[in-house]
């Protein structure tokens, strides 16, 4: 863990607490297994909301408390280790920073206090195809008098059962592939023309698909300049991977804990397993694996905190190196677990299926590391 | 009996025309699925079945007395390589459980022939379905710990205790028991090996849930449940030696990369659904470079795979034996199916997160599935790790730690 | 081992006790510490060339036995076993495969009968920069009514100190990177205007680069059609790649069965280390990937014999896999034996030392996945 | 002694400004060269010596009385900063082989005042060279069944026996040896650390050739050997308890991923130095893709590992506990420096693969010869095996096997 202020401290231990006793994964499963309508618990997201996580990012000025990308992590960090879900990660990280790093004054002050009191839902909406790719965009936006309409489609987008609203990256011009002639639009979820589809998944959260229809949308919905909305895309997606890879980072620590604790205790051959020579060294391999994705995890936070130049190629360090490890902690918590990791009475499968989404949410290790490469130069 | 290859091959080619339903022409699945329905066989499906038992072809390589066909190794693959060309599939493996591939062979040698005749034609003609007993809650890799005891009544052994993993056990009509007969003995020495009826008052089974949903595997509790004097298998008290092999067969029966259940998009081959799902550059490379490099190790590694097994079948001409070589064969498979399952998923985004509904097709959501279900793969049938032990141990011939197994 | 004929295992068993006897590596280290001129002994040379090693690939027709590929690896395999140094692969391997896929029916009578006495000694010239790249080649040859004169430069050439011949990759039309233009050029070792310079490696081996200033060579010198030479030169690399696997194979072996041989034998807390469950589990692994790495090194030269259309799928897999399995067991040979395989006395370095040179010859194992990639079409 | 860092800061600044010669000014290669070289040191040399060793500066955390000046960790991070800003080197750590680094650190813990007194200011200023002698042929990574006997001879010990590993035996004046002085004890209850004279009749070295060509080791004999009584470090036979934390010292300086000797094109980065070998496409990528992604992934581990070592050191608020996590730090340490040198070779192709001549710049040479002794990262100083018996047990508490390490 970084060296943290009082109050990160403070706010990592209250986060430890609540999700250990209010909101442990038992709770997931319950709403998995009732099939929860917004696919989270409401009085779940209401604790968190009181207990001011929804306004980490946001401005006092806006009725958040401002404290910034690390302090998000480490809560984030901590209902990863449970998968507590709620749009804390969506709509408090992801979509406020939209509104943050693209909006306006008038747009902010409109849009971000509902997000820290919870009555606003926002959420990005990027990806048009199977796989992460922010040049492809081929949402159409024409634009008109009143504004832009927009027709097309939207996939895998997150919490996008609850949002009330949509950030949505469009094309004004250019073809996709172009950086140029993107455009970012804030779209109110109950536009006519706004169709929404719930997905069932692996992980069971709250993602949908969107269709856009002739949807129309004023001058004051969009974000940033006309055309200009990939460079501020490209920023907001690199918190969205930094943020990402917290929560991450918790659900791979939370594996690997619960893997060291069954090989301290599961006996097999007359001793627990765990002093098996070659167990032993596989733990000492997860943990040192462990030791060096938090550097990064952490570090993204940092860099962004202190808008540091390398901040784009740290947060793609981040988001390939947490994902490794979510995957490797993820495949050896059920292979150490032996026959009861298999079953789905057992929680190490909600943790591998949580996984391999948070994998491929907002590029995964592939794209990240060519990203970085293309960011080093070569 | 065939004199020759040839001669052997027209006549199998001769006896599918006559016998083989066109109905049934590549349908495997179908078969299989009808099979473990409330209908149950399809009329035709159950004449093949019954023309392959007469012609001993169910499991052919077992004596004719037990229901076989007496075929050596080289005529079976002939007839089933003649099978494979017309389209046609036994079924009878698959509707006889554990019984063709591990029950079978086990009670062919350690068997009596009192035992032989009773059980085994049940089996080659796939009348009779037999589960396996051997895993309990808290004897995993390690299975010689196990407690279900079985009580000498004098006429009989009464049984009490649980196993859990026994696959296919809700529908089995026998299943083949590990079991303790003496508790003072020292932990392996007081096992035996006892085949019980599955369908009588103190056998009960719950099936499983697993991480990629419902699945074939069983806990088993055993209460008061009984098993006959006469269906001892092997020496009592020996049961030990008796699954050792048995778990060679098994090993054997799980040494090819066979694909996870489910595939990646229409048949396609992993590099053809890699392309339509991730795209390919001007020069018809796939896009995503750092993807294309591990989609080649992964090729490579997969084509070694085959190609050493085909080169152990070679060497042994013809049969792979029931031996070391299994351990290699069985762990390499396990990574690269498991491997194919990973890249699979990774290259088809968000269609490879599909749970349920109609946002994803039938066969993305089959790959997901059969991601899940296949990390089992490393786990059943003697985990990873035991077979790194095998190979250390037996293939190489390094000591034994001081720790087991 | 694949199914061997009566002959293929009387060679064999004739090979290893040949090598074990009459050339163990500690002829290899006689060789390096003198600083032989050749870099190979030349009475090894010449009881190989006794044993009829040098024409396994030539037809009887030209005083060979015409045996084949398989054969010739399995001998390579023992060579390699013990780090032999002499121009089997490169001249009656490779150079051999030049002229049997190249030369006219007059031209292979002229050399190859000196490649099986060993008056011969035919060695292939194609790269020109540190990096393996055929159709690179920028070594001019211009046509005149004579035949060609050729001026550039070749590097690393196997063998060429020793040479009496160099089949060169030359161009005569287009671009250095095109697929046409190369024509391959039998270059006598003693024409006016070539020149030499041995090299030294780290694996002690006979490497020159060589300089052409306006090497004057007759039309009897062009191996096939006038810029058509980069199909057969592509043949012949496939060639070249499987038999130097098997020599590959071979170094690997025996770094294996160094391995085993100490895990068995060296005592270190109280008892002999194969013992601790991790380094028995490295063995074990590295066991899977040798019979693993085996079936592709022998499939390849099988295919080349059976002349099978997926030779060269399966030459690139050979090389790629045999080139990563050598590439682990040095290092593992190392790593295991500690201390003692860090000091020149020890014969381990040997094996680490050759393997990169072999790993890097033909295109190492990246080259040759991206052409595995390529053959099977994406 | 300063008051704050601004303040020390200045005064460091100042007292560089009049001591550093310019002609030292980004030369430590230079340096160590010509110290260990029939010349020695050149004036200017010497005489920065000299004044680094009056300032305390050559081994500054010490206490003054010891030759140090009793800097906290924060000055004397200050003090290195500034250093490294015009181009000063300490050349003191080098000159005193192992002193500064491991012997120094265990005298300071478990020394007497007499032996502190005696031997740190010899060792702080550069003019006293050490070695140790630890392993033994047949005692490696199992240092403790060590057979190097010193037998009390009433006013000294006579030492008989052989070390190998001696880094630096052949020129210094001291060795640090782990001894057998109780032959009955248990393996770990019977070795002291004792503190011998080199120059003396009995003893011996000879250096040893590596795989990359010659190197700073040494094979050394003791062939009664004289030690003093009062040379003796820590308990008589509890040798085990200093050796420990000399070696938890070594961990120490071996957890930066330093670059193996010897660079790779002119100090270029290493993906530079891939452009310049590899090549790139139009799109300024490098040609090789299958390379660009391994290169990647490298650099990012590379980058993890610093990222980590900074970590650490922050929670530590400034220093590097003496700890478990420098386990950690020494295994991706080594990690990432041989990946690199196999990744630089690979790379360079042809050209890697030089050993000697005109025909490979001195830099390409240097890169192999480092590629080879890198090697040894994971072997010495408590190989990677050991390593991770270390994390296993000692952070993560499992237990230990009932096989020892």
């Amino acid at each position: 863990m970084a060296a943290l202020t009082e109050e990160q401290t403070l706010i990592r231990d209250q986060a430890r607490a609540w999700v250990t006793e209010q909101s442990p994964v038992s709770k997931f499963r319950k709403m998995r297994d009732e099939d929860a309508p917004l696919s989270f618990l409401e009085e779940d997201w209401r604790a968190m909301i009181d207990m001011g996580w929804s306004g980490i990012l946001v401005p006092e000025r806006y009725g958040g408390s401002g404290l910034g990308y690390l302090t998000l992590g480490i809560v984030l960090e901590e209902t990863g280790r449970q998968l507590t879900a709620s749009p804390l990660l969506a709509s408090a990280g992801i979509g406020a920073t939209a509104l943050l790093v693209a909006g306006s004054e008038e747009q902010r002050q409109r849009i971000l206090p509902g997000i820290v009191d919870g009555s606003n839902v926002v959420t990005l909406a990027v990806d048009e195809g199977p796989r992460h790719n922010p040049r492809q965009v081929s949402l159409s936006a024409l634009p008109d008098g009143e504004g832009l309409t927009l027709t097309g489609e939207k996939v895998m987008v997150q919490e996008g059962v609850a949002a009330t609203h949509f950030v949505v990256a469009t094309r004004t011009s250019g073809q996709p592939g172009d950086e140029g002639g993107i455009t970012l639009v804030l779209v109110d979820a109950e536009t006519e023309g706004l169709s929404r589809t719930s997905l069932s998944t692996v992980d069971s959260r709250g993602y949908a698909n969107l269709s856009f229809s002739g949807v129309k949308v004023g001058h004051d919905g969009i974000l940033g300049a006309l055309d200009a909305g990939y460079g501020p895309l490209d920023k907001i997606l690199d918190r969205a991977c930094a943020t990402t890879a917290a929560e991450m980072m918790g659900t791979a620590c939370q594996a690997f804990d619960m893997t060291l604790e069954y090989l301290k205790t599961r006996v097999q051959f007359g001793q627990v397993i765990g002093s098996f020579q070659a167990l032993g060294h596989r733990a000492a391999d997860l943990f040192t694996e462990m030791e060096l994705t938090r550097s990064c995890m952490e570090g993204a936070l940092q860099a962004i905190d202190a808008d540091s130049d390398d901040a784009a190629e740290l947060c793609s360090l981040s988001k390939t190196r947490t994902g490794e490890f979510v995957h490797h902690m993820s495949n050896e918590l059920i292979q150490i677990h032996g026959g009861i990791g298999m079953t789905d009475e057992f929680d190490a499968g909600l943790y591998l299926k949580r996984a391999r989404p948070l994998e491929a949410a907002w590029g995964n290790q592939s794209f990240h590391r060519d990203r970085y490469a293309r960011l080093l130069g070569f | 009996m065939a004199e020759d290859l040839t001669s052997f091959r027209s006549q199998v080619q001769s006896w599918l025309s006559e016998h083989f339903p066109a109905s049934l022409k590549a349908n495997a699945a179908g078969i299989m699925e009808s099979a473990f329905s409330e209908n149950g066989l399809s009329s035709d499906a159950e004449q093949w079945r019954q023309d392959l038992a007469e012609a001993g072809y169910g499991a052919p390589t077992w004596p004719r007395e037990y229901g076989g066909a007496g075929l050596s190794d080289r005529d079976a693959a002939v007839l089933s390589s003649e099978m494979a060309k017309v389209g046609a599939f036994n079924p009878i493996p698959g509707l006889a459980g554990m019984g063709v591939t591990m029950v079978g062979p086990t009670v062919l040698e350690y068997g009596t022939e009192e035992q032989k005749l009773r059980h085994l034609p049940g089996i080659a003609s796939g009348q009779v379905r037999w589960c396996l007993g051997l895993s309990e809650p808290n004897a995993g890799s390690d299975l010689a710990s196990l407690t279900t005891k079985a009580q000498d009544d004098g006429d009989s052994w009464t049984v009490n205790g649980q196993k859990i993993w026994t696959s296919g056990a809700d529908r089995s009509q026998w299943c083949g028991a590990l079991v303790r007969t003496d508790a003072s003995a020292k932990k392996r020495d007081g096992i035996s090996f006892l085949m019980l009826k599955m369908d009588q008052e103190g056998v009960r089974t719950k099936p499983i849930k697993l991480i990629g949903g419902a699945s074939p595997f069983c806990e088993t509790f055993f209460d008061d449940a009984r098993g006959e004097k006469d269906d001892l298998l092997g020496p009592l008290n020996d049961g030990w030696s008796v699954v050792k092999r048995l778990l060679q067969h098994e090993r054997q029966s799980q040494t090819g990369a066979g694909a996870p259940s489910g595939g990646s998009g229409g048949g396609l081959s992993l590099q053809d659904a890699a392309k339509k799902y991730v795209g390919t550059n001007a020069d018809g490379e796939l896009s995503d470079a750092d993807l294309r490099a591990r989609l080649t190790s992964h090729l490579m590694a997969a084509r070694a795979h085959a190609m050493t097994g085909s080169r152990i079948r070679a060497e042994a001409k013809g049969k792979v034996e029931v031996s070391a070589a299994a351990s290699i064969l069985k762990n390499s498979a396990t990574l690269v199916a498991q491997a194919r399952s990973e890249l699979t998923i990774e290259m088809m985004g968000n269609q490879g997160l599909g749970w349920e509904g109609d946002d994803f097709t039938a066969e993305e959501l089959a790959t997901v599935r059969g991601w899940l279900s296949g990390k089992a793969m490393s786990i059943y049938g003697g985990s990873f790790e035991v077979q790194k032990n095998i190979i250390s141990k037996n293939i190489l011939g390094l000591p034994e730690t001081t720790q087991k197994g």
